[in-house]
């Protein structure tokens, strides 16, 4: 075990792989000679050299179409988008042609590209960069999704990303990259796809969340224990595949819910959750599931109505005491 | 003779053999192509189909001197790219009529016909869609350190969607063996190429992302043939991309929908002709003639066994099942 | 009244509106001079001309431009895309500019535009043209959704998306534009945003829909009503705005609710629908909702994987049962 | 005087006093811009933050001599654009700190400053975002027979933007009064031209699309000013695109993060001293000098009075309420 950074486990788990695996390699802009935007990929072109750290033009259906028609053909790209809010550009090369192909071809070829960047709200970046729209891929059939909350989960599931023979769309959260945790050193170390995290166990609800939220779901969970609540905190990791089961084993024994995510709270992750849950719990359940989201509105850049327009513990907290009421 | 230099030239380069074989394989998807529209109105046939016929040269002359492992892309009109790559007519037909024995096994159909196995990486329903994708197959070339090339075709309507600019653009900068053919039929579907762009001369814009580009004769098989030998082979010493502009036309409407009647809301009939005195299959065949390489039976016998190819296919197509229901989720993941 | 084709009345509603207002006109694809890939803009651009019926190159982005730029400059701009899975080469234009100006301008700069075009699965398209991704545009705050299922809607709506000062997302479906209805003569006939239409009342259960899906509902309504069930039959008409008080009103009287639509099923509209019956009805409800969606696969060729991915009245009937079970 | 010809032609467009105020201008976007990094350090500007320094001459030349019915579009680069078109800049000040009495009423921040009564229709957070913008809004001209123009700044970097390619295409279709404005800083953040180009003059990227296209230098607001006076006459009465590569420089780094240290990566300090030798604000004043229209006592008057001017912003702006929280809820709809 190490400490570090989850910007510096994103880092490890492309280098080792990169060691391991010669048909690794990066594309993006400013991931080389800049250093990466956020420092994610720094070193790696001075270490891999330029064939591997491929610095790109602003352009993102290029980038995309590189990783994924390489991916065609038996590489396993890693393509960075600076930030998540760029991929807008490249929606087609995507969704009708990354996610897709593997099927079209009846499974004759494969496309195991990485898409991954910082995602997330939060900064005061305003309208245009401050969104992530894992919502959008989720309702993609092809593409698997993981949003790591810790170093640790950065590193493990990000191997398991580059292994996977699947597009897999892998959004970071800008504010997790100084966060600091213990990572493990070992370079087969990969955290399983479809394999929820319990970050806390409790007895009186069930908060599920991912990336970010996790940690104010956890913030939650402390603040109510002085009240003697008992909160489950479910760190689902990937977002597709789903662990479902560990959702329902938990929702078995609280019989109440709190869903969480930051993202817009319509037709989103949290209203599928909320819904499955509905499906697969109904008897269970002695509350309403409560939506954690946020408000239907572009996001702001005033400091105060950022603040606002981003769900936070205290969104989560009100939420439990709803599921409690 | 009208070029006689050039024949002279090509005669040294395509043999008869050669020639033969390409005349063969460009009526071979001639009839095929014919065929489609009669199975697609038996109901045989769904979707969108987009036929090739006038365009044959533009595969023919180029993908079979490819070797088995280089790589072919190009849009959903594809019928003819895969019959040149060499996938099975019967795999082909197949999958225009959605069965498990198609090239896809029936999940693909006409716009995404596909064969790895002999380099073609597939048809695309998106107009520009094949570009991005061939600056990847490309790079993984160049990143492997082989002398492949990989062959894009495009249309002149997809020459204005951005991502086919951006792909361009890298695919120079890199240094990436694509080989860009702008199928130009002149129209994209009702659209005249003049209609869609101020400034319609296309090595111009290829040149301006630093392309070496050049046009050619689209109905002259053999004209392509010995004209891309040369540039293909140095790309695969060089490793970088080239343009060219095909100067063809599409004979037909753009598909099932664009009957004849609809194509008087944007081309004349006299305009048709004239582009079918130069059929490509029938200038190829009145060189052969002359050259004393193909008399009247020999075509014929030509006509025959193209024939019952395209017979067979369709059989083979009718006699194949349906894909299993669980299929459908199959194929999802990698 | 007349009777007229579904898209018929939308050409009727854009022929009044560019009538009645001179800023209106119609860009994109084929829409002139070929007279509409389906006929939907036929005789246009010789009734108003070039300079109102614009025949565009296959450029998305340019496109969603053209009218979003126009739009900000004071137009009333139809975008029509030739189908709505060509929108994905637009998503910046659309999600980053259109949706977003007014509220990132503080409301200086509105874009009145309309974004239209047929959506919708079918026809054998398979996996790149069939499609539609309604829930990725309601999950944006700043679109307006319409769906039409009826001749005299896609008039109503379409006039009604015209004159509004937001950017609206208009889907047709491809599958009706041959369906023919009464639709009312007079100019000034407009459908309101936000205003679902009882297509059906019932007691025992309702079923909420949109678009082509409203015909598969009305269906399974016949048919379960020889066996004595009493369906009541939502059309929503627009996504967002959504009514919700139709929706709570008929569920307080039913107690049951089956949520229909044409697309995938995760993520989507009808996880949307759900989450919110549980949350605005949980009193109300005798029995899960019960959710109707397409497979999480990419659309099939195959004529026969193709009915199986496609739902239709067949799953609302199981659905019907299963939440009367 | 290095270019005696130019500038007696020169002297004949621009009158001393419309030097001056240029020259005043460009000083005042160049202490404005000092500011924010100062606001920035103190946590009274967030998000992202890009100065224009250097680039002052792009928007001084040109903007100025727009009607207020033209339309001016530009990147996340935009507060001297907002200065030039005659924003407040208290509004902007307020804008950049989030305050409700701020240009976009503090929901825009500094890569969204607007101010449509003042003809700018906003800076955009995203690379190329404005070209097709300002294909719209350029429509929208020609659409009601208006002889304005549509002013859209865009960088090098924005040039490999599929979206700028479709929408210079249809321009020039359409012959839509758009004029493009290439701020060639040379970088793209960390990325010089020749890095993510093969073909770097963009000049024929330009033409290539049928559009009319040169190259200024950036850095003399005089030669822009009375160049550009004939181009933008001509496109009122010709209703055309034009293209103009500005031959510019990034006096700093690309944002806040793009430290002196980080620059280090990519280019040299001799490089940025070079450039700073050619200060387009000092090419002027020396200009303004040598004709004795400015000495040193005025100079300083001019200092001081644009000094007021962003104290007095500043001021404002911190004395400026934030936005009501209801205000979240505001303008999610037209
Ligand atoms: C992005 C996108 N936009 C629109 C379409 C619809 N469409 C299919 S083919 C076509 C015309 C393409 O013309 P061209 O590129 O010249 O190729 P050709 O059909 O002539 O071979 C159009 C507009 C599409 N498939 N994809
Ligand atoms: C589509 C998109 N991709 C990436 C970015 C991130 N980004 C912001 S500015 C920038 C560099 C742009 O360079 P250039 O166009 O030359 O303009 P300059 O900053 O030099 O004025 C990049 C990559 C973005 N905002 N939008
Ligand atoms: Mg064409
Ligand atoms: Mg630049």
């Amino acid at each position: 075990m190490s400490v570090m950074r989850y910007a510096e486990a994103l880092r490890l788990a492309m280098t080792e792989e990169m060691e391991r695996d010669d048909r690794v390699f990066i594309c993006g802009e400013e991931v080389g000679q800049y250093q990466g935007t956020f420092r994610v990929t720094e070193g790696l072109l001075e270490r891999f050299g330029a064939r591997r750290v491929v610095d790109t033009p602003i352009s993102e259906t290029g980038i995309s179409g590189l990783a994924t028609g390489s991916a065609m053909a038996g590489l396993r790209p890693i393509a960075e988008f600076m930030t998540w809010s760029f991929a807008l550009e490249a929606m087609d090369v995507l969704v009708n042609h990354a996610a897709k192909i593997t099927y079209m071809s009846g499974g004759r070829v494969k496309c195991p590209a990485v898409f991954r960047g910082p995602a997330g709200t939060g900064n005061q970046l305003s309208a245009q960069h401050s969104q992530s729209l894992e919502a959008w891929y989720a309702h993609i059939p092809g593409f698997k999704i993981a949003m790591p909350a810790t170093p640790e989960d950065a590193k493990g599931l990000l191997k398991t990303a580059i292994r996977d023979d699947s597009p897999v769309i892998f959004m970071e959260h800008a504010g997790l990259y100084a966060q600091r945790g213990e990572v493990p050193d070992d370079p087969e170390f990969t955290v399983p796809f479809g394999l929820a995290a319990i970050r806390r166990t409790g007895s009186d609800v069930t908060l599920i969340s991912y990336s970010h939220m996790v940690g104010s779901c956890l913030k939650a969970a402390e603040v109510l224990e002085k009240e003697g609540v008992s909160c489950e905190v479910i760190d689902l990791r990937t977002i597709v595949p789903l662990d479902t089961e560990a959702i329902t084993a938990s929702i078995r024994h609280t019989h109440r819910a709190v869903v969480a995510q930051e993202e817009w709270k319509s037709v989103s992750i949290v209203s599928e959750l909320a819904s499955l849950i509905y499906e697969l719990c109904f008897d269970d359940l002695d509350a309403p599931v409560e939506r954690v989201g946020g408000p239907m509105t572009p996001m702001p850049y005033a400091k105060n109505l950022e603040r606002a327009a981003i769900p936070n513990e205290k969104n989560v907290i009100e939420a439990i005491r709803k599921v409690l009421a | 003779m009208t070029k006689p230099a050039v024949e002279t030239n090509q005669k040294e380069l395509v043999s008869k053999e050669e020639m033969l074989s390409l005349y063969r394989l460009m009526l071979l998807i001639r009839r095929f192509e014919e065929s489609t529209y009669r199975k697609y109105r038996e109901g045989k046939i769904g979707g969108y189909l987009h036929r090739y016929d006038g365009q044959e040269a533009l595969v023919a002359g180029i993908i079979p001197q490819l070797r088995k492992d280089d790589y072919i892309l190009c849009t959903y009109r594809d019928h003819a790219h895969a019959l040149a790559c060499g996938t099975d007519p019967r795999h082909v037909m197949a999958e225009l009529m959605g069965r498990a024995t198609g090239c896809a096994y029936g999940k693909g159909g006409s716009m995404h016909l596909i064969d790895p196995d002999n380099g073609f990486y597939g048809g695309d329903g998106i107009v520009g869609g094949p570009v991005p994708i061939a600056l990847g197959v490309g790079y993984a070339i160049k990143y492997r350190g082989g002398d492949q090339v990989c062959v894009c075709y495009f249309g002149d309507g997809a020459f204005n969607q951005g991502g086919v600019h951006e792909s361009l653009n890298m695919s120079a900068l890199y240094g990436i063996p694509v080989l860009f053919i702008l199928e130009n039929n002149k129209y994209a579907m009702g659209t005249r190429v003049e209609r869609s762009t101020h400034q319609s001369d296309f090595l111009l814009k290829a040149r301006a992302y630093g392309i070496e580009a050049e046009r050619m004769d689209g109905m002259d098989v053999l004209e392509i043939r010995s004209r891309t030998q040369s540039i293909i082979s140095n790309m695969r010493r060089e490793s970088k991309p080239y343009f060219i502009e095909m100067n063809a036309y599409r004979f037909l409407g753009h598909g099932v929908a664009d009957n004849p009647q609809q194509q008087k809301f944007y081309r004349s009939e006299s305009e048709i002709e004239e582009w079918k005195n130069r059929d490509p299959i029938h200038l190829l065949g009145r060189k052969l003639e002359k050259m004393g390489w193909l008399d009247d039976s020999e075509k014929e016998q030509i006509e025959e066994s193209v024939k019952l190819d395209v017979e067979e296919a369709i059989s083979y197509a009718e006699r194949s099942p349906e894909p299993a229901i669980e299929a459908l989720y199959e194929h999802v993941y990698g």
